[in-house]
């Protein structure tokens, strides 16, 4: 199976841009999600993404489906798996339309409908030596 | 006689650390719903028994609730809430 | 004058993003605005941007910080001046801050402040050999 | 004997061909207004009859509104509605 959202290279934001762009698009946003040295008050080191890969790639097609024909934007998105340290690039979408309106919320429901339904999950290693699992629906708060 | 059906279980992310292995295979009585898989679990992984009641589940890549059928072969996923972007 | 907002050479998003990212900074948004092939029902060929340089570089800071003010967010900006072809950046903002729906709000912000404040004229040379500055305030639909 | 004062105008884009040139140095007596500059442009300048009657005015790089008083040394500048982006 050709993994076409997820990777554990490097994403490049440009490549992601060039596959969106077009003569007819005046607008493209682009979101980069990066990881941050700290989380929930605590201070991360470094962080792994792992996902259940079959069903997130899945997700991540639908997702861009949805958006395209919503807004008739072109998106192209990427997600980061593997071991990530701070200023990481672990999520990038790109959504281009005719217009501004469209490609921000092509590109806004992109992030928001990722982080809500992909199942990608994130181990965080913090600065005192702990370790654990990041969960969204527990945590006091979580909107990165 | 019952028929029977067999189908994997996988165990995803923090989940499988709690079970203690990430994948399955459980034969049950048909018709069988997703619960009654979990009901399965429960009783063959004490790991399985820290489960939340209702955790998030996907039959062949697409997520579905507790009363869903389970059929021959299916691929049952139990996710951990998600954490991705 | 260092002209820090205004350029003649070809936009790099890379170098914006560089100026606004930071380790508790997670979320980056940026927006690019390119040269659409048509414009109000007509083909575009190419086009030329000006500026009331001293002014354009004013409301750019103006507007950069007003952004980064309300919501906590850096904020890098750049418009193209010159002769730009189709599918050329014309405009490119970058905004980064701790979480996503702030970094969303101020590149929105600082594009539509643009377009309303900034004193920059759009000149279009369509395929018919025909010359217009785009006026938006009289235009049938501007939108761009 | 009336004061004067001198300022610079700028025509920005579309209305330096309108008018047909891009600046002007304007004397008029003081105090005035940007409207009173409008009013010398006019009589001036033929093309700057094809001014809008309300256009787009900065003083020293800041928009400034028709009844907003110009000072010796001042750069007014004329702005076509804007179009970046």
């Amino acid at each position: 199976m050709k993994s076409a959202y997820l990777t554990e290279r490097e994403i490049d934001l440009e490549l992601l841009i060039e596959r969106v762009e077009s003569a007819d698009r005046g607008a493209v946003v682009t979101f980069l999600g990066t990881v941050r040295n700290h989380h929930a008050g605590r201070e991360v080191e470094r962080l792994e993404y792992s996902a259940y890969g079959p069903m997130a790639e899945l997700e991540c097609e639908r997702i861009r489906i949805e958006a395209e024909k919503q807004w008739g934007a072109a998106v192209a998105l990427e997600h980061r798996i593997g071991a990530l340290g701070i200023g990481d690039v672990s999520v990038a979408i790109a959504a281009a339309a005719p217009h501004r309106d469209e490609a921000f919320t092509a590109c806004r429901y992109v992030i928001e409908e990722l982080k809500r339904r992909v199942p990608i999950w994130k181990r965080e290693h913090y600065v005192d030596g702990t370790v654990a699992w990041v969960d969204p629906t527990t945590a006091v708060k979580i909107e990165d | 006689m019952a028929e029977k059906l067999t189908l994997n279980v996988r165990f995803l992310a923090r989940y499988a650390e709690l079970v203690g292995t990430d994948s399955a295979t459980v034969t049950l009585s048909s018709p069988a719903s997703v619960a009654d898989v979990l009901g399965v679990l429960r009783s063959t992984f004490p790991g399985a028994r820290r489960l939340p009641d209702r955790p998030l589940c996907a039959i062949n890549l697409s997520q579905v609730d507790l009363a869903s059928p389970v059929a021959e072969g299916d691929e049952l996923a139990l996710l951990p809430p998600v954490a991705g972007g």
